[in-house]
């Protein structure tokens, strides 16, 4: 398949797609954004199966187009392991979200179909660039379809979440655009102020991994943007508030594709850059991570407990789920870096699917308030089937998909230390308290008033409904009994990872900069305090703004 | 071989599948492919279980891969089964108790709504009950692990209209989660510690090398898998979703809350036996609680009135006295009362089922009595059951409870034997008070059901008397050491069943140091022999007196006023065991208040402080914005002003940077 | 009344003068140089200062006078000269017109000053006094003497170096008189 | 005087000769706008071709007064696109309301004639001449709607702080002159080169360049000298303050080119801090205030001060010592320059109807009434943002790469600038997107169709939209040119 | 004493003056007052110019010119002040610049 672009063809197609609707009448748009999807899809299928899974931690169909030459930036793509998992899952979780589009949205949806295209162009290719730069670009790309997609289509406060979730990434992002230029630099400079290789991953990589890498300051640095960004992303404790806000507001696809998707951006983003280009610093940072990682853990089930409303909850439990990719990945263990990855996987197809489900009642109810739901077991049987199904996946259940990946973390958690591992499996027991607790609330009992004055508006799945959440359960049982599938690929690119970050040592950190650091979050904190009486009222202001 | 074994897991989930695709359409035909698959799966099982206990595997069991299930680099786990002598014994067990609830059912859930529904979640339990016996890693045990809890949450949820089932089925798998947090983290401790999870395997690692070595001391790993035990076996603290569990379908507590699922803990010790061997304390803790359980549950089983409740905290009793058994060494016992408490409880629960059944949904023991007539099947197997759980020779329960309390004063145990025999004493009185309160003396029945109170079909009866056979003749069978069974399974000694258990335990044992004394029924053995029957007669004879006896010849009626006078003597016994010693009120407090106060702390903390900082900063942001452009007044002098200003400043920044560089 | 503040103004123009011819050695031009200072430093405070925007006027184009006679001493005559012509000659014209036309004298002269006034002189004495001492501490590298330029050397300077300059001075002018006569125009049919 | 003279200086005398061609043709056929703008765009493309052919060919005239160098052309290509893409913009909108397009195009051409004699002097003198050829017409654009009251406001502001600025920027001029006793620049240079070898700075040079800092900070609407910057612009007929915001701004930034960069380069490590100060006080302060506004001529003004401050950012990474820092500015300003125009033309655009302000409110809606000029707007509001793959996105990598190159050759402070730089842009984001916010996510205030536009206006949208995307995604072309400009100088 | 001879004492009186032009400007609410201010400021810038012409050598003649030139700059200004003042009286009616005010924040 040498000739033949096909990391390219996977990234554009969808852009293809969308061209092809701004210039139709809105009639096609459904129609032509589905066939865009499925084509996206059946091709990314297609690069999995030519894919040599024991290669799996070199790149392969590796694209290279000489592109901003004064800088040595390059539009370079190519896929490992890795990255084919999340390529695929991305294409997969597209064409899902656009088929469950077609119902909700009435207004607009040419625009919609573009914007969910053009924000698929964006997923797709941050997991392809193997520039930093493409990478940039790519990962902001993302952010302004989401944009439209929450503020333009979402719910009653879209807005402010909508605005919340831009700021919020941009700040991320923006630092790591330094670290991106500055790591450039760094390398520029070594090279005798030659640019080329500068925003290349591999020449990067492979200098980080030569000699001393980058400089300490720099690594820390660097990597404390590159952290910031991706933890925002993830989103890590404490940066995950604008989730449930982007989450309650935005149309059930958008919330597919946010926790499907978008939440992997940072893992991702943790793996292939963070470990590899700043070893010494991913060692610094790593204890201070994981720690964090196990307050989301436990945090985000705690808080889910008490959630009155389903993507509340289910945001919630991303923060906490999440906190698994987070753990996983930074205790540099093997097991623990492929459970992560599958947890990103799983907790894509997994969340995804209850984000589709709350959609469902939504659609039915307009309401997501679990108060106001109960019994709906007695009326929509083949609903609570595939709820129940998804909810025991989410709290874990083995055999399903979701258990392998946390579990495999978990492992590695213990082989790094016994005590995390064991803050981190006790979220085993609140996340069945709240799963169960939620589906007991909505499913069982008798059937509330207010689900029963629906009538007859309240009816089971329809047939496309189900078409979006089959292929979903599918993976989900065929992952939790053969992960194989996916550790054969992805072993390859962990090994590699491993041997990049476990080659660095933790850089001392000036204690004095670090009372500082923390002296300004205690700063922060006690200014929120003082000005709390601001705050009153502040979504409704916000969102008047 | 190899293909059978797998197939005695197959058939129930293919059961289960095929009826959950199509079940609904089925109506009251539902039951046939489920009945069907569990049915050849039992076959199987016994030509499985032949094979193994004649030998037919050989000492060390058999084993059949099935693919790699995950391949994590170091980290490899199989998807396999395994089958030795204990996996037979629990298969006989599992398979045969299960065939005959599935058969049943076909009565007991025949008007109901979810027929289709039951067979397939009965079908589900089968084939996770299976998997938990057959597997060969801690894995795959644990997956089945957490599969059984999802059935028995599906079963005992059945009523989903029902709150308090829907409640009950949360609890039950929320408390059992508890219990597998520790297994689970003990599975990581064994991986850490050998690399690899097969059990027999790693058993076999952790038991060769000197203790010190490991990452994580054996004794740990030990109260970590026993933890897992806990929740799945009801044991204290995590007993508490065990009588709740009562809200599912009786056939459901019979097979799963008394015969099968909730002997996995009990299962998991004994076949981890030699890493307990390894580990005195944990043993110790492991006998400490099994026995506080057994007296704990047997002391509120006293004053329930719900028929399925007393039989429920009656498991959990009878499970303490497993875990004691356990604890003290004497694996055999635990699981030969395994066996005995499997095929009697549930042949107690069936028959409670079909009490239920004849009065109508009434589980209220002050609104049945006198029922011995109506419904003779019932009365007649439940009296065997019952004798054969207070301990009377030679019924099944005798043999069994005999030996483990025997055992543990042998070994040295005697506090668990002393409170195993006050146990014993309870057991007799709360099963005849029971029988007494049911089957016994006046009628206290609704009068509109009176009239109509009926046998249970033979699709019913039979079963029980099916049941009532092993509850009979099981521990003779087992326990004799003589002809004929012995020298067809090719065993002489102590028993059948220490023979056929013997390979499992033989590590454990030789690590233990104990050797099995030789029976003296006319030395130690018969005394206590004499003082196990002597208590068990006592605490019958004294629920005879109070609440009445029918038997033959000996006839009496219940005495309500001494009973109350007799409460009344200890109230705090006696409220304690009517409120189940408020350990729901505990965790109430616990869990949904503090808990509760905690989470939604920790949310106002998230909306407040971790959100409001984020928005403060975006607040503040914005006032300082708003107070910047005040500013632009409009007015071109002011301006003027501040770009004099501004110029004065600049020149005296750049005059403080004259002079050199 | 007028004679005596005429008076006034004389003495205090003169004083310094004076001070400077017997103090300084008797240096006619060093108490020339005083007066116009004097001078001119006084018209203009008085142009900041007085109430009658009118007078204000008329003593900017005493200040730019008194300018033109130090440009004679520093010598500079052609300066002073096209300082006579275009600032008294052009631009005071131009703004007493203005005045005129926008009938300043009618409008309310109460509060001539900002209520800014205060610190307005502060920051300008400020000023005064950075741009003195800052002065003062430097080194220009000055000739001990000032010198005179004919005007015919002048002239080849500004043909020879200035030309570019001198050429777009014009443009310049010429693109303020287009568009300022079309700002300054009263449009007849202006819609509002 | 030289022939050779001549045909260097040749664009600027075409430049002028076209602004009088212009009124000569008014005169001739009057009130007729094909004529004003045929002579115009005709006027612009020979001029453009006549920047391009003398600017192959470095080269001073009169007598070392004017320089064509890379920076020359370059800057003046700018200029001439600025200014006719002004004009293609602003017809629609002065006939909505009968004011002459005549004058405006002459005066903007004046204007633009003294930009590109700032982009061309070697001679200071010539430099303030230029400037104040430059900002003179500024002042009469500005009041050009003279019946408006805001407009004449904004212009007499803009007029008075001008002129004080001027003022002081040329008394800060005069001790440099008395201090070097040249006014060549490249004298000057050396003159300051061999007198700070020796004694550093002087009192009378700090002065100097207190006043002349403070002068061109104004010009460039630095924070604290910003105070004109948004009465002027939001008074403004919206096709002036388009122009406003971008012309007299590189126009400014092309002074501190040539008399920071070139004249005062060796005091660069004197003026660096004050650059720095005043960059982040600029980014901050513009985009703090901006966040407050609800008008968005008047937020833009606020967000044109802020990028101002990404520009110096680029200046301090030259004075550091990055010649990227150059280049990041001279790119920025041209990715500045599309996407700011674009903007104004859109706001323009929808101000061809009478009375409609620049409200937020206007913009409720957009894309239902006007999908296609809401789809512009938001392509330049993202750029403005930095969002990749555009104009403004690159531009801001650019300036912020020369910053964090500076920090890692040294100067510590430029990374602080760089992170300033990077959390003001995300902070900027949330006014740029709450237009997009009124566009997209809000109903129309009104069901008044949409307007029909001129060709003229969107063929400038389009030039402008085409570049902002082509200029972050194909910046190569650009990035050579601008290393070639920066080298002219650096 | 010397003052005439002096560059410092031109210097400084260029300074005063430009002091006060500094000080009408800011402290003057007519608008011509305010233009006339500027003008005083920029007759000090010249004042300063003619004086550097007349003491450093090497701007012998360049100042006068400088001079000139600043001059006709400020007649400029001057026209375009001006007619931008008339102008914006003519909607406001009023010179005084602190009531052109319609524009803030």
């Amino acid at each position: 398949m040498d000739g033949l672009p096909i990391l390219s063809l996977i990234t554009f197609l969808p852009l293809a797609g969308a061209l092809l609707i701004a210039f139709l009448p809105s009639t096609y748009a459904r129609p032509v954004a589905l066939g865009a999807a499925l084509l996206t899809w059946i091709v990314s299928l297609l690069l999995a199966i030519g894919f040599s899974a024991s290669r799996g931690g070199l790149f392969q169909f590796t694209e290279e187009v000489s592109w901003i030459p004064a800088f040595g930036i390059e539009y370079k793509l190519g896929v490992d392991g890795l990255s084919l998992l999340l390529v695929v899952l991305t294409t997969t979780l597209s064409w899902i979200s656009i088929l469950a589009s077609f119902k909700p949205i009435q207004t607009r949806i040419k625009e919609y179909m573009i914007s969910f295209l053009i924000l698929e162009v964006g997923m797709i290719g941050v997991f392809l660039a193997l520039d930093t730069f493409l990478f940039y670009i790519f990962w902001e790309i993302v952010l302004v379809p989401m944009y439209l997609i929450i503020g333009i289509w979402g719910g009653a406060n879209r807005i402010y979440a909508t605005i919340k979730f831009v700021l919020y990434t941009l700040v991320g992002s923006l630092l790591m655009l330094v670290a991106i230029l500055a790591t450039a630099f760094a390398f520029q400079a070594a090279h005798g102020g030659d640019w080329t290789g500068a925003f290349d991953y591999e020449a990067l990589r492979a200098f980080a991994a030569s000699g001393g890498g980058f400089d300490p300051t720099l690594q820390l640095l660097a990597f404390g943007a590159f952290f910031l960004a991706f933890a925002i992303k993830v989103p890590m404790f404490p940066f995950h508030t604008w989730l449930p806000d982007a989450h309650v507001e935005a149309p059930t696809a958008g919330s597919v594709i946010l926790a499907g998707v978008l939440l992997k951006l940072g893992g991702y983003g943790f793996i292939r850059y963070g470990l590899s280009f700043y070893p010494d610093a991913a060692q610094t940072y790593a204890p201070a991570i994981i720690i964090l990682s196990l307050i989301a853990i436990i945090y985000g089930a705690i808080v889910a407990l008490v959630q009155p409303d389903l993507k509340k909850l289910v945001a919630y439990s991303s923060v906490s789920h999440m906190g698994f990719v987070t753990l996983g990945i930074f205790i540099f263990q093997p097991q623990g870096m492929e459970g992560a990855i599958l947890q990103m996987v799983n907790h894509g197809l997994i969340t995804g699917a209850l984000f589709l489900l709350v959609g469902v009642i939504y659609e039915r109810t307009h309401d997501r308030a679990i108060a106001r739901m109960g019994g709906l077991a007695a009326r929509m049987p083949v609903y609570v089937t595939i709820f129940g199904f998804f909810v025991f996946a989410s709290a874990g259940l083995p055999g399903l998909s979701g258990f392998v990946g946390e579990f495999l973390t978990l492992v590695g958690a213990f082989s790094f230390n016994p005590l995390t591992a064991a803050v981190a499996t006790f979220v085993m027991i609140l996340g069945a308290a709240y799963l169960l607790w939620m589906f007991q609330r909505v499913a069982t009992g008798e059937l509330s008033s207010f689900l029963s004055g629906l009538g007859s508006h309240l009816t089971d799945v329809s047939p496309t409904e189900i078409l979006t959440l089959a292929p979903l359960m599918a993976l989900v049982v065929a992952f939790g009994l053969f992960p194989g599938i996916l550790l054969d690929v992805i072993n390859g690119s962990v090994d590699r990872a491993l041997a990049d970050v476990n080659g660095g040592a933790a850089i001392a950190i000036d204690p004095l900069a670090l009372a500082i650091g923390l002296g300004a979050l205690a700063a922060v904190v006690v200014l929120r305090v003082v000005t709390l009486p601001m705050f009153r009222g502040r979504a409704s202001a916000e969102n008047s703004a | 071989m190899e293909t059978l074994i797998p197939l005695i897991a197959a058939l129930p989930i293919a059961g289960f599948l095929f009826t959950a695709a199509v079940g609904r359409r089925l109506g009251q035909q539902a039951h046939i492919v489920p009945v069907a698959a569990v049915a050849i799966s039992w076959l199987i099982a016994m030509i499985v279980v032949f094979t193994a206990l004649t030998g037919g595997f050989g000492e060390e069991g058999r084993s059949v891969k099935l693919w790699d299930w995950i391949p994590a680099g170091g980290f490899h786990i199989e998807a396999a089964f395994f089958v030795d002598n204990l996996t037979a014994v629990l298969l006989i067990v599992v398979t045969t108790i299960g065939l005959l609830v599935h058969v049943y059912s076909i009565g007991y859930m025949s008007h109901d709504p979810g027929y289709w529904r039951f067979f397939a979640y009965l079908n589900l339990f089968m084939f996770s009950m299976l998997l938990l016996v057959l597997g060969d890693s801690w894995l795959t045990v644990f997956v089945a692990w957490e599969l059984v809890g999802l059935s028995s949450y599906l079963l005992i949820g059945f009523w989903y209209r029902k709150n308090s089932a829907a409640l009950a089925s949360k609890k039950a798998f929320i408390v059992n989660r508890v219990g597998d947090v520790g297994f689970a983290l003990g599975i990581m401790a064994i991986w850490v510690n050998t690399g690899t999870l097969n059990i027999r395997e790693s058993i076999d690692v952790l038991t060769s090398e000197t203790f010190t070595a490991f990452p994580i001391p054996v004794a740990i790993v030990a109260l970590l898998l026993f933890a897992g035990a806990m929740g799945k076996s009801a044991q204290f603290p995590l007993h508490v979703w065990l009588p709740d569990a009562m809200e599912g379908p009786t056939p459901v507590s019979a097979l799963i809350h008394a015969a099968t699922m909730v002997n996995a803990g009990v299962y998991l010790v004994a076949r981890a036996n030699p890493i307990f061997a390894s580990a005195p304390e944990a043993m110790v803790v492991v006998a400490g609680i099994g026995i506080f359980t057994a007296i704990l549950a047997a002391s509120i089983a006293m004053t329930q009135t719900d028929i399925k409740r007393v039989l429920a905290y009656s498991t959990l009793s009878q499970l303490g006295y497993m875990f004691a058994a356990l604890g003290v060494g004497a694996w055999t016992a635990a699981i030969f009362h395994l066996m005995t408490h499997g095929f009697f409880k549930g042949l107690l629960f069936l028959g409670s089922g079909s009490v239920i059944h004849a009065v109508h949904e009434e589980q209220d023991m002050r609104k049945m009595g006198g029922l011995a007539k109506k419904i003779p099947h019932t009365y007649w197997t439940m009296l065997i059951g019952s004798i054969a759980i207070a301990g009377i020779p030679p019924l099944a329960g005798f043999f069994s409870k005999d030996e483990i309390l025997g055992e543990a004063f042998k070994l040295g145990f005697a506090w668990v034997w002393a409170i195993g025999v006050l146990v014993a004493v309870m057991t007799a009185f709360y099963m005849f008070r029971l029988i007494g309160l049911t089957f016994w003396g006046e009628s206290r029945v609704d009068k509109a059901v009176e009239p109509k109170i009926h046998e249970s079909p033979r699709v019913m009866t039979i079963p029980l008397w099916l049941l009532a056979i092993p509850s009979l003749l099981l521990g003779l069978v087992l326990a004799w050491p003589g002809p004929p069974l012995g020298p067809l399974f090719g065993q002489e000694g102590p028993g059948l069943l220490a023979g056929w258990l013997e390979p499992v335990y033989h590590d454990g044992l030789e690590i233990l140091g104990h050797h099995e004394a030789e029976f003296a029924l006319f030395g130690i053995d018969g005394v206590l022999i004499l003082i196990s029957v002597a208590v068990a007669v006592i605490g019958m004879v004294a629920a005879w007196r109070l609440f009445g006896v029918e038997i033959g010849g000996l006839r009496r009626g219940g005495n309500p006023a001494q009973v109350q006078a007799l409460s009344a003597r200890v109230p705090f016994l006696y409220r304690a065991s009517l409120n189940k010693w408020w350990f729901d009120e505990l965790n109430h407090l616990v869990f949904i208040v503090i808990g509760g106060r905690i989470a939604a702390f920790l949310w106002w903390f998230d909306a407040n402080i971790v959100d409001g900082i984020v928005n403060g900063i975006g607040t503040v942001t914005r006032l300082s914005g708003g107070g910047l452009a005040r500013v632009q007044t409009g007015r071109v002098q002011n301006y003027a002003l501040g770009i004099a200003i501004g110029l004065i400043v600049m020149v005296a920044s750049y005059a403080l940077m004259t002079g050199g560089r | 009344m007028n004679l005596l503040i005429a008076a006034i103004a004389g003495a205090i123009i003169t004083t310094p003068a004076l001070l400077v011819f017997v103090l300084g050695g008797g240096s006619v031009d060093d108490a020339l140089f005083a007066a116009l200072a004097t001078l001119m430093l006084t018209s203009a405070l008085l142009v900041v200062t007085m109430r009658d925007i009118i007078r204000c006027g008329l003593a900017m184009i005493v200040a730019f006078l008194a300018l033109a006679g130090i440009y004679v001493i520093v010598g500079a005559p052609l300066v002073a000269a096209a300082q006579v012509i275009v600032y008294i000659g052009a631009i005071s014209v131009l703004i007493l017109f203005a005045i005129m036309l926008t009938e300043s004298k009618a409008a309310p002269s109460r509060l001539v000053f900002q209520t800014q006034a205060i610190p307005a002189a502060v920051a300008s004495i400020i000023l005064a006094v950075l741009i003195t001492l800052g002065i003062s501490a430097t080194d220009w590298g000055a000739a001990a003497v000032r010198f005179r330029l004919g005007t015919e050397a002048l002239a080849q300077v500004l043909f020879r170096d200035y030309v570019l300059p001198f050429e777009v001075v014009s443009v310049l002018l010429l693109a303020a008189v287009v568009g300022g006569v079309f700002i300054a125009k009263r449009e007849p049919e202006d819609p509002s | 005087m030289t022939f050779e003279d001549l045909v260097t200086i040749a664009p600027f005398v075409a430049a002028i000769l076209v602004a009088c061609g212009v009124v000569v043709a008014d005169i001739i056929v009057p009130g007729r706008r094909t004529a004003v703008l045929a002579v115009a765009f005709a006027g612009l493309a020979v001029i453009a071709l006549l920047t391009i052919s003398a600017g192959t060919t470095a080269a001073t005239a009169f007598g070392g007064s004017y320089r064509v160098d890379d920076l020359t052309t370059y800057l003046d290509l700018i200029f001439i696109g600025i200014v006719a893409l002004t004009l293609l913009f602003a017809p629609d909108y002065l006939e909505a309301r009968r004011l002459p397009l005549a004058e405006f195009t002459a005066v903007l051409l004046f204007a633009m004639t003294g930009a590109m004699l700032l982009a061309a002097s070697a001679d200071l003198l010539v430099l303030f001449i230029g400037l104040e050829l430059m900002v003179l017409p500024g002042y009469l654009l500005a009041g050009y709607h003279k019946s408006d009251g805001f407009s004449t406001e904004g212009a007499i502001k803009y007029f008075l702080l001008g002129s004080f600025s001027s003022a002081i920027f040329l008394f800060g001029l005069a001790f440099v002159w008395g201090l070097t006793g040249t006014t060549r620049i490249s004298e000057v240079a050396d003159s300051l080169a061999a007198m700070t070898a020796t004694g550093g700075l002087s009192a009378g040079l700090a002065l100097g360049l207190a006043f002349m800092s403070t002068g061109v900070a104004f010009k460039i609407a630095a924070v604290p000298f910003h105070y004109w910057t948004p009465d002027a612009y939001q008074g403004s007929p919206t096709p002036v303050t388009g122009y406003l915001s971008v012309g007299p701004k590189i126009g400014a930034f092309a002074l501190i080119l040539r008399l920071f960069v070139e004249a005062l380069g060796p005091l660069k490590l004197d003026w660096l801090p004050v650059v720095v100060v005043l960059a982040i006080l600029t980014m901050t302060l513009g985009n703090l205030v901006a966040l407050t506004q609800t008008n968005v001529k008047r937020m833009l003004a606020y967000s044109s001060i802020a990028h101002t401050g990404y520009i110096l950012v680029g200046l301090a990474a030259y004075a550091a010592g990055r010649i990227e820092g150059l280049e990041g500015l001279l790119f920025y300003g041209a990715a500045y320059s599309v996407m700011n125009l674009g903007v104004f033309a859109v706001i323009a655009a929808l101000q061809r109807r009478q009375g409609v302000t620049s409200n937020l409110d206007t913009f409720a809606g957009l894309v239902r009434r006007e999908p296609a000029l809401a789809i512009l707007m938001t392509l330049f509001l993202l750029s403005l943002t930095g969002i990749p793959p555009t104009a403004g996105f690159f531009a801001k990598a650019y300036v912020i790469l020369a910053a964090v190159q500076a920090s890692q050759a040294g100067t510590d402070i430029l990374g602080l600038l760089a992170v300033v730089a990077v959390l003001n842009a995300a902070a900027a984001a949330f006014y740029y997107l709450r237009v997009v916010v009124y566009m997209f996510m809000r109903d129309p205030a009104s069901d008044e169709p949409g307007l029909a536009h001129g060709r003229l206006m969107w063929i400038g949208l389009a030039v402008t939209a085409l570049l902002t995307v082509a200029f972050g995604l194909i910046p190569g072309p650009l990035l050579e040119i601008v290393g070639a400009a920066a080298r002219a100088i650096g | 004493m010397g003052l005439a001879n002096s560059l410092d004492a031109y210097l400084v009186l260029s300074g005063a003056l430009f002091a006060i032009g500094t000080f009408g400007f800011l402290a003057r609410r007519n608008a011509i007052s305010m233009l006339m201010s500027i003008e005083l400021m920029l007759n000090a810038v010249n004042l300063a110019i003619v004086a550097f012409g007349s003491f450093v050598p090497a701007l012998k003649a360049d100042g006068s010119i400088i001079a000139l030139m600043v001059m006709a700059v400020a007649a400029a200004e001057a026209t375009v002040g001006l007619a931008i003042i008339i102008a914006i009286y003519r909607n406001r009616k009023t010179p005084l610049v602190d009531e052109y005010d319609h524009m803030r924040r």
